[in-house]
Protein backbone atom coordinates (compact mmCIF):
# COMPACT_ATOMS: atom_id res chain seq x y z
CA UNK A 1 0.00 0.00 0.00
CA UNK A 2 1.03 3.74 -0.38
CA UNK A 3 3.19 4.84 2.50
CA UNK A 4 3.57 8.90 1.31
CA UNK A 5 0.36 10.48 0.92
CA UNK A 6 -0.20 14.39 -0.54
CA UNK A 7 -3.16 15.71 1.91
CA UNK A 8 -5.81 18.40 1.05
CA UNK A 9 -7.35 18.46 4.20
CA UNK A 10 -6.37 17.97 7.74
CA UNK A 11 -3.88 15.18 8.60
CA UNK A 12 -5.91 12.21 10.74
CA UNK A 13 -3.32 11.33 12.67
CA UNK A 14 -5.73 8.86 15.05
CA UNK A 15 -6.40 6.22 11.88
CA UNK A 16 -2.63 7.02 10.51
CA UNK A 17 -1.62 5.95 13.93
CA UNK A 18 -4.31 2.96 13.87
CA UNK A 19 -3.52 2.16 10.49
CA UNK A 20 0.40 1.33 11.76
CA UNK A 21 -0.82 -1.39 14.49
CA UNK A 22 1.14 -4.53 14.42
CA UNK A 23 1.29 -6.80 17.14
CA UNK A 24 5.56 -7.64 16.67
CA UNK A 25 5.95 -4.00 16.92
CA UNK A 26 7.45 -2.84 20.58
CA UNK A 27 8.56 1.01 19.42
CA UNK A 28 6.13 3.21 17.94
CA UNK A 29 7.48 6.78 17.20
CA UNK A 30 5.76 9.65 15.60
CA UNK A 31 6.89 12.91 14.26
CA UNK A 32 4.37 15.80 13.64
CA UNK A 33 5.38 19.72 12.85
CA UNK A 34 2.77 22.47 13.48
CA UNK A 35 2.23 25.54 12.16
CA UNK A 36 3.84 28.18 14.60
CA UNK A 37 2.84 31.54 14.92
CA UNK A 38 6.15 33.15 14.86
CA UNK A 39 9.31 32.60 12.82
CA UNK A 40 12.55 34.59 12.23
CA UNK A 41 11.15 37.38 13.95
CA UNK A 42 7.74 37.52 12.32
CA UNK A 43 4.64 36.89 13.46
CA UNK A 44 3.10 34.20 10.97
CA UNK A 45 -0.87 34.33 10.16
CA UNK A 46 -1.04 31.12 8.18
CA UNK A 47 1.36 28.68 5.69
CA UNK A 48 0.71 27.74 2.43
CA UNK A 49 2.34 24.34 0.78
CA UNK A 50 2.90 23.91 -2.84
CA UNK A 51 3.60 20.36 -3.64
CA UNK A 52 4.65 18.79 -7.00
CA UNK A 53 2.75 15.39 -6.39
CA UNK A 54 4.53 12.89 -8.70
CA UNK A 55 7.88 13.31 -7.85
CA UNK A 56 6.53 14.00 -3.89
CA UNK A 57 5.21 10.62 -4.14
CA UNK A 58 7.59 8.94 -5.89
CA UNK A 59 10.94 10.34 -3.75
CA UNK A 60 8.78 9.95 -0.41
CA UNK A 61 8.17 6.23 -1.60
CA UNK A 62 12.23 6.05 -1.61
CA UNK A 63 12.74 7.63 0.94
CA UNK A 64 10.96 5.75 3.36
CA UNK A 65 11.84 2.05 1.51
CA UNK A 66 15.60 3.43 2.22
CA UNK A 67 15.22 4.53 5.88
CA UNK A 68 12.81 0.81 6.38
CA UNK A 69 15.83 -1.43 5.05
CA UNK A 70 18.97 1.17 6.18
CA UNK A 71 17.16 0.53 10.13
CA UNK A 72 15.02 -2.52 9.73
CA UNK A 73 12.15 -1.00 10.69
CA UNK A 74 8.71 -2.56 10.32
CA UNK A 75 6.70 -0.14 8.57
CA UNK A 76 7.14 3.74 8.05
CA UNK A 77 4.41 5.81 6.89
CA UNK A 78 4.51 10.17 5.92
CA UNK A 79 1.59 12.67 5.24
CA UNK A 80 2.27 15.86 3.77
CA UNK A 81 -0.36 18.93 3.54
CA UNK A 82 -0.85 21.09 0.80
CA UNK A 83 -2.80 24.00 0.93
CA UNK A 84 -3.62 26.74 3.00
CA UNK A 85 -2.71 25.94 6.60
CA UNK A 86 -4.15 27.75 9.62
CA UNK A 87 -1.73 28.34 12.79
CA UNK A 88 -1.48 24.80 15.11
CA UNK A 89 -2.31 22.96 11.96
CA UNK A 90 -0.03 19.46 11.31
CA UNK A 91 1.71 19.89 8.39
CA UNK A 92 3.74 16.50 8.23
CA UNK A 93 2.78 13.40 10.31
CA UNK A 94 5.74 10.88 9.88
CA UNK A 95 5.14 7.20 12.07
CA UNK A 96 7.59 4.46 12.60
CA UNK A 97 6.87 1.32 14.07
CA UNK A 98 9.44 -1.04 14.89
CA UNK A 99 10.87 -3.79 16.86
CA UNK A 100 12.32 -1.88 19.58
CA UNK A 101 12.66 1.70 20.11
CA UNK A 102 16.04 2.82 18.72
CA UNK A 103 15.15 2.16 15.41
CA UNK A 104 11.87 4.03 15.67
CA UNK A 105 13.71 7.26 16.84
CA UNK A 106 16.37 6.68 13.93
CA UNK A 107 13.79 5.94 11.02
CA UNK A 108 11.64 9.10 12.08
CA UNK A 109 14.34 11.71 12.89
CA UNK A 110 15.78 10.61 8.82
CA UNK A 111 12.66 9.90 7.36
CA UNK A 112 11.63 13.76 8.26
CA UNK A 113 15.19 15.65 7.90
CA UNK A 114 14.92 13.78 3.89
CA UNK A 115 11.46 15.19 3.37
CA UNK A 116 12.59 18.44 4.21
CA UNK A 117 15.53 18.89 1.70
CA UNK A 118 14.11 16.45 -0.88
CA UNK A 119 11.18 16.27 -1.76
CA UNK A 120 9.35 19.16 -4.09
CA UNK A 121 7.73 21.12 -1.56
CA UNK A 122 7.53 24.81 -1.43
CA UNK A 123 6.05 26.59 1.84
CA UNK A 124 5.13 30.58 1.66
CA UNK A 125 4.64 32.39 4.72
CA UNK A 126 1.76 34.71 5.13
CA UNK A 127 2.49 36.90 7.84
CA UNK A 128 0.51 39.09 9.83
CA UNK A 129 1.35 43.01 8.71
CA UNK A 130 0.26 41.32 4.94
CA UNK A 131 3.41 40.56 3.64
CA UNK A 132 4.17 37.12 2.44
CA UNK A 133 7.46 35.11 1.13
CA UNK A 134 8.75 31.85 -0.06
CA UNK A 135 10.79 29.94 2.52
CA UNK A 136 13.52 28.60 1.71
CA UNK A 137 14.99 25.17 2.43
CA UNK A 138 16.82 24.38 6.14
CA UNK A 139 19.52 23.36 4.09
CA UNK A 140 20.49 26.46 2.15
CA UNK A 141 19.59 28.27 5.56
CA UNK A 142 22.16 26.23 7.52
CA UNK A 143 25.14 26.84 4.69
CA UNK A 144 24.70 30.39 5.50
CA UNK A 145 22.33 31.14 2.07
CA UNK A 146 20.72 34.23 2.01
CA UNK A 147 17.36 32.73 2.64
CA UNK A 148 14.65 32.85 5.35
CA UNK A 149 14.10 30.08 8.25
CA UNK A 150 11.45 27.15 8.53
CA UNK A 151 8.35 27.78 10.66
CA UNK A 152 7.72 24.29 11.45
CA UNK A 153 10.52 22.30 12.43
CA UNK B 1 18.17 23.71 -31.74
CA UNK B 2 15.99 21.74 -29.38
CA UNK B 3 12.36 22.20 -28.34
CA UNK B 4 11.75 21.48 -24.67
CA UNK B 5 8.68 22.25 -22.44
CA UNK B 6 10.00 24.20 -19.08
CA UNK B 7 7.72 23.85 -16.16
CA UNK B 8 8.22 26.99 -12.73
CA UNK B 9 7.57 26.02 -9.50
CA UNK B 10 6.49 28.13 -6.21
CA UNK B 11 9.43 31.49 -6.24
CA UNK B 12 9.86 30.62 -9.66
CA UNK B 13 6.75 30.06 -11.07
CA UNK B 14 6.15 33.53 -9.25
CA UNK B 15 9.31 35.11 -10.87
CA UNK B 16 8.38 33.60 -14.42
CA UNK B 17 4.89 34.94 -14.38
CA UNK B 18 3.91 31.79 -16.12
CA UNK B 19 3.90 27.95 -14.95
CA UNK B 20 5.58 26.98 -18.54
CA UNK B 21 6.99 27.73 -21.68
CA UNK B 22 8.32 26.27 -24.87
CA UNK B 23 11.26 26.87 -25.36
CA UNK B 24 14.13 27.11 -28.12
CA UNK B 25 17.38 26.30 -26.97
CA UNK B 26 21.11 24.92 -27.91
CA UNK B 27 21.86 24.03 -24.38
CA UNK B 28 23.55 20.77 -23.85
CA UNK B 29 22.72 20.21 -20.32
CA UNK B 30 20.12 21.39 -17.51
CA UNK B 31 22.35 24.04 -15.86
CA UNK B 32 23.22 25.22 -19.16
CA UNK B 33 19.44 25.43 -20.42
CA UNK B 34 18.97 27.04 -16.12
CA UNK B 35 21.65 29.69 -16.97
CA UNK B 36 20.14 30.33 -20.38
CA UNK B 37 16.47 31.06 -18.37
CA UNK B 38 17.54 33.46 -15.61
CA UNK B 39 15.72 36.22 -17.07
CA UNK B 40 12.93 33.71 -16.00
CA UNK B 41 13.89 32.49 -12.50
CA UNK B 42 16.14 34.93 -11.60
CA UNK B 43 18.62 32.71 -10.34
CA UNK B 44 22.12 32.75 -10.89
CA UNK B 45 23.58 29.69 -9.96
CA UNK B 46 21.31 26.44 -9.23
CA UNK B 47 23.66 24.87 -7.14
CA UNK B 48 22.10 26.83 -4.21
CA UNK B 49 20.03 23.51 -3.70
CA UNK B 50 17.75 24.43 -6.45
CA UNK B 51 16.44 21.09 -8.35
CA UNK B 52 15.82 19.95 -11.56
CA UNK B 53 13.26 17.36 -13.09
CA UNK B 54 13.88 15.57 -17.00
CA UNK B 55 10.78 13.87 -18.26
CA UNK B 56 9.15 12.83 -15.15
CA UNK B 57 12.14 11.60 -12.91
CA UNK B 58 14.57 13.81 -10.45
CA UNK B 59 17.93 14.82 -12.64
CA UNK B 60 21.29 16.08 -12.18
CA UNK B 61 22.40 19.68 -13.33
CA UNK B 62 24.85 18.26 -15.77
CA UNK B 63 22.28 15.66 -17.19
CA UNK B 64 22.01 16.17 -20.99
CA UNK B 65 18.79 17.39 -22.39
CA UNK B 66 17.39 16.27 -25.58
CA UNK B 67 15.00 17.45 -28.22
CA UNK B 68 10.91 16.88 -26.90
CA UNK B 69 12.30 17.02 -23.12
CA UNK B 70 10.20 18.10 -20.32
CA UNK B 71 12.29 20.07 -17.73
CA UNK B 72 10.82 20.94 -14.46
CA UNK B 73 12.61 23.65 -12.39
CA UNK B 74 12.36 23.51 -8.49
CA UNK B 75 13.75 26.30 -6.53
CA UNK B 76 14.96 25.25 -2.93
CA UNK B 77 12.53 22.85 -1.28
CA UNK B 78 11.03 23.26 2.17
CA UNK B 79 8.98 20.77 3.06
CA UNK B 80 7.86 19.86 6.57
CA UNK C 1 -1.53 19.93 35.84
CA UNK C 2 -0.40 16.85 36.58
CA UNK C 3 2.71 15.56 33.17
CA UNK C 4 2.35 12.04 34.20
CA UNK C 5 -0.33 9.59 35.02
CA UNK C 6 -0.83 5.86 35.96
CA UNK C 7 -4.10 4.43 33.47
CA UNK C 8 -5.60 1.42 34.64
CA UNK C 9 -7.47 1.70 31.19
CA UNK C 10 -6.05 2.18 27.77
CA UNK C 11 -4.50 5.08 26.98
CA UNK C 12 -6.41 8.11 25.07
CA UNK C 13 -3.51 9.08 22.81
CA UNK C 14 -5.70 11.41 20.51
CA UNK C 15 -6.62 13.10 23.41
CA UNK C 16 -3.73 13.38 24.96
CA UNK C 17 -2.13 14.64 21.67
CA UNK C 18 -5.16 17.47 21.45
CA UNK C 19 -4.55 18.02 25.29
CA UNK C 20 -0.79 19.66 23.70
CA UNK C 21 -1.62 21.55 21.20
CA UNK C 22 0.56 24.88 21.50
CA UNK C 23 0.70 27.53 18.92
CA UNK C 24 4.26 28.06 19.72
CA UNK C 25 5.35 24.73 19.03
CA UNK C 26 6.47 23.57 15.92
CA UNK C 27 7.65 20.23 16.38
CA UNK C 28 5.87 17.49 18.31
CA UNK C 29 6.95 13.77 18.81
CA UNK C 30 5.19 10.66 20.94
CA UNK C 31 6.95 7.75 21.66
CA UNK C 32 4.24 4.55 22.26
CA UNK C 33 5.71 1.44 23.92
CA UNK C 34 3.17 -1.35 22.25
CA UNK C 35 2.97 -4.73 23.92
CA UNK C 36 4.72 -7.46 21.33
CA UNK C 37 3.92 -11.19 20.65
CA UNK C 38 7.70 -12.32 21.64
CA UNK C 39 10.32 -11.73 23.36
CA UNK C 40 13.96 -13.87 23.82
CA UNK C 41 12.65 -16.20 22.10
CA UNK C 42 9.02 -16.96 23.77
CA UNK C 43 5.79 -16.05 22.72
CA UNK C 44 3.92 -14.01 24.89
CA UNK C 45 0.13 -13.79 25.66
CA UNK C 46 -0.41 -10.89 27.76
CA UNK C 47 1.53 -8.64 29.96
CA UNK C 48 0.91 -7.63 33.26
CA UNK C 49 2.57 -3.80 35.34
CA UNK C 50 2.51 -3.54 38.86
CA UNK C 51 3.44 0.48 39.54
CA UNK C 52 3.87 1.88 42.41
CA UNK C 53 1.94 4.58 42.23
CA UNK C 54 3.39 7.69 44.60
CA UNK C 55 6.98 7.19 43.48
CA UNK C 56 5.93 6.36 39.58
CA UNK C 57 4.31 9.81 39.74
CA UNK C 58 6.96 12.13 41.63
CA UNK C 59 10.03 10.48 39.89
CA UNK C 60 8.39 10.99 36.60
CA UNK C 61 6.97 14.32 37.30
CA UNK C 62 11.10 15.06 38.63
CA UNK C 63 12.61 13.73 34.69
CA UNK C 64 9.47 15.84 32.49
CA UNK C 65 10.69 18.97 34.66
CA UNK C 66 14.38 18.31 34.29
CA UNK C 67 14.26 17.02 30.76
CA UNK C 68 12.04 20.37 29.30
CA UNK C 69 15.05 22.78 31.45
CA UNK C 70 18.00 21.10 30.24
CA UNK C 71 16.30 20.88 26.28
CA UNK C 72 14.03 23.83 26.25
CA UNK C 73 10.74 22.06 25.40
CA UNK C 74 7.76 23.78 25.63
CA UNK C 75 5.67 20.89 27.30
CA UNK C 76 6.27 17.17 27.87
CA UNK C 77 3.93 14.30 28.96
CA UNK C 78 3.87 11.01 29.91
CA UNK C 79 1.24 8.18 30.79
CA UNK C 80 1.98 4.20 32.07
CA UNK C 81 -0.53 1.80 31.78
CA UNK C 82 -0.73 -0.86 34.64
CA UNK C 83 -2.36 -4.10 34.98
CA UNK C 84 -3.09 -6.50 32.55
CA UNK C 85 -2.49 -5.79 28.78
CA UNK C 86 -3.12 -7.80 25.72
CA UNK C 87 -0.89 -7.73 22.62
CA UNK C 88 -1.07 -4.27 20.74
CA UNK C 89 -1.78 -2.35 23.44
CA UNK C 90 0.00 0.87 24.63
CA UNK C 91 1.55 0.19 27.84
CA UNK C 92 3.30 3.64 27.74
CA UNK C 93 3.00 7.29 26.11
CA UNK C 94 5.12 10.22 26.24
CA UNK C 95 4.23 13.22 24.09
CA UNK C 96 7.18 16.05 23.83
CA UNK C 97 6.10 19.39 21.90
CA UNK C 98 9.14 22.19 21.17
CA UNK C 99 9.65 25.05 19.16
CA UNK C 100 11.77 22.44 16.84
CA UNK C 101 12.01 18.23 15.92
CA UNK C 102 15.97 18.92 17.31
CA UNK C 103 14.60 19.02 21.09
CA UNK C 104 11.54 17.68 20.82
CA UNK C 105 13.34 13.99 19.48
CA UNK C 106 16.02 14.38 22.12
CA UNK C 107 13.89 14.79 25.08
CA UNK C 108 11.27 12.73 24.05
CA UNK C 109 13.95 9.79 23.82
CA UNK C 110 15.51 11.09 26.90
CA UNK C 111 11.86 10.79 28.60
CA UNK C 112 11.40 7.15 27.56
CA UNK C 113 14.97 5.68 28.50
CA UNK C 114 14.93 7.40 31.70
CA UNK C 115 11.10 6.16 32.57
CA UNK C 116 12.64 2.76 32.02
CA UNK C 117 15.14 2.20 34.37
CA UNK C 118 14.14 4.87 36.83
CA UNK C 119 10.24 4.51 37.95
CA UNK C 120 8.65 2.09 40.17
CA UNK C 121 7.52 0.19 37.52
CA UNK C 122 7.43 -3.48 37.14
CA UNK C 123 6.23 -6.03 34.24
CA UNK C 124 5.41 -9.34 34.03
CA UNK C 125 5.05 -11.51 30.88
CA UNK C 126 2.38 -14.25 30.60
CA UNK C 127 3.81 -16.78 27.81
CA UNK C 128 1.65 -18.89 25.38
CA UNK C 129 3.09 -22.06 27.19
CA UNK C 130 1.49 -20.93 30.61
CA UNK C 131 4.35 -19.66 32.27
CA UNK C 132 5.13 -16.40 33.39
CA UNK C 133 7.88 -14.01 34.97
CA UNK C 134 8.94 -11.05 36.04
CA UNK C 135 11.45 -9.29 33.73
CA UNK C 136 14.41 -7.75 34.60
CA UNK C 137 15.30 -4.00 33.63
CA UNK C 138 16.66 -3.33 30.80
CA UNK C 139 20.29 -1.72 32.19
CA UNK C 140 20.47 -5.41 34.22
CA UNK C 141 20.15 -6.88 30.93
CA UNK C 142 22.74 -4.63 29.01
CA UNK C 143 24.98 -5.10 32.34
CA UNK C 144 25.05 -8.97 31.51
CA UNK C 145 23.03 -10.03 34.27
CA UNK C 146 21.04 -12.53 33.82
CA UNK C 147 17.85 -11.63 33.48
CA UNK C 148 15.16 -10.98 30.89
CA UNK C 149 14.93 -8.70 27.98
CA UNK C 150 11.73 -6.05 27.46
CA UNK C 151 8.88 -7.06 25.32
CA UNK C 152 7.90 -3.45 24.75
CA UNK C 153 10.50 -1.30 23.35
CA UNK D 1 17.30 -2.51 68.42
CA UNK D 2 14.51 -0.54 66.11
CA UNK D 3 11.43 -1.54 64.88
CA UNK D 4 11.07 -0.67 60.92
CA UNK D 5 8.39 -1.43 58.81
CA UNK D 6 9.34 -3.20 55.11
CA UNK D 7 7.00 -3.29 52.46
CA UNK D 8 8.29 -5.94 49.23
CA UNK D 9 7.07 -5.26 45.77
CA UNK D 10 6.45 -7.30 42.56
CA UNK D 11 9.19 -10.15 42.57
CA UNK D 12 10.34 -9.38 46.28
CA UNK D 13 6.89 -9.53 47.26
CA UNK D 14 6.20 -13.02 45.42
CA UNK D 15 9.40 -14.36 46.94
CA UNK D 16 8.62 -12.89 50.30
CA UNK D 17 5.06 -14.38 50.07
CA UNK D 18 4.19 -10.98 51.73
CA UNK D 19 3.53 -7.38 51.01
CA UNK D 20 4.71 -5.80 54.23
CA UNK D 21 5.76 -6.84 57.54
CA UNK D 22 6.95 -5.35 60.37
CA UNK D 23 10.85 -5.97 61.72
CA UNK D 24 13.11 -5.37 64.68
CA UNK D 25 16.49 -4.95 63.55
CA UNK D 26 19.70 -3.30 64.70
CA UNK D 27 20.75 -2.77 60.74
CA UNK D 28 22.23 1.13 60.31
CA UNK D 29 21.86 1.24 56.59
CA UNK D 30 18.89 0.74 54.11
CA UNK D 31 22.02 -1.95 52.35
CA UNK D 32 22.02 -4.22 56.27
CA UNK D 33 18.43 -4.23 56.42
CA UNK D 34 18.73 -5.71 52.67
CA UNK D 35 20.79 -8.33 53.68
CA UNK D 36 19.25 -8.74 56.46
CA UNK D 37 16.07 -10.26 54.62
CA UNK D 38 17.76 -11.72 51.80
CA UNK D 39 15.98 -15.08 53.27
CA UNK D 40 12.58 -13.02 52.32
CA UNK D 41 13.63 -11.48 49.04
CA UNK D 42 16.36 -13.75 47.92
CA UNK D 43 18.58 -10.99 45.88
CA UNK D 44 22.52 -11.05 47.68
CA UNK D 45 23.06 -8.16 46.41
CA UNK D 46 20.79 -4.61 46.18
CA UNK D 47 23.20 -3.02 43.94
CA UNK D 48 22.27 -5.10 40.77
CA UNK D 49 19.68 -2.41 40.55
CA UNK D 50 17.62 -3.06 43.00
CA UNK D 51 15.82 0.49 44.68
CA UNK D 52 14.96 1.57 47.98
CA UNK D 53 12.60 4.38 49.07
CA UNK D 54 12.40 5.56 52.76
CA UNK D 55 9.30 7.27 54.41
CA UNK D 56 8.00 8.33 50.55
CA UNK D 57 11.27 8.88 49.03
CA UNK D 58 13.71 7.55 47.37
CA UNK D 59 16.85 6.49 48.70
CA UNK D 60 20.31 5.73 48.91
CA UNK D 61 21.39 1.91 49.90
CA UNK D 62 23.52 3.84 52.40
CA UNK D 63 21.13 6.15 53.81
CA UNK D 64 20.40 5.46 57.57
CA UNK D 65 17.39 3.74 59.19
CA UNK D 66 15.99 5.14 61.83
CA UNK D 67 13.07 3.21 64.51
CA UNK D 68 9.73 3.88 62.70
CA UNK D 69 10.90 3.87 59.16
CA UNK D 70 8.84 2.78 56.58
CA UNK D 71 11.25 1.13 54.34
CA UNK D 72 10.31 0.10 50.62
CA UNK D 73 12.69 -3.07 48.68
CA UNK D 74 12.59 -2.30 44.82
CA UNK D 75 13.28 -5.30 42.94
CA UNK D 76 15.18 -3.93 39.30
CA UNK D 77 12.06 -1.94 37.47
CA UNK D 78 10.90 -2.90 33.84
CA UNK D 79 8.80 0.26 32.69
CA UNK D 80 7.49 0.83 29.20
Amino acid sequence: MARVSISGTPIETEALRNSMADVRAGGFVVFEGWVRNHNDGREVQRLEYEVYHPLAISEGERIITETCQRHGVIDARAVHREGLLELGDCAVWVGVAAGHRDEAFVACREIIDRIKVELPIWKKEHYVDGDSGWVNCERCAAHGHTHGHSTTS
Amino acid sequence: MKTVVVEYFALFRDRAGRAEETVETSSASAAELFGELVHRHGTDDPRGHCKVAINGAMAQWDDPIADGDRVLLFPPVAGG
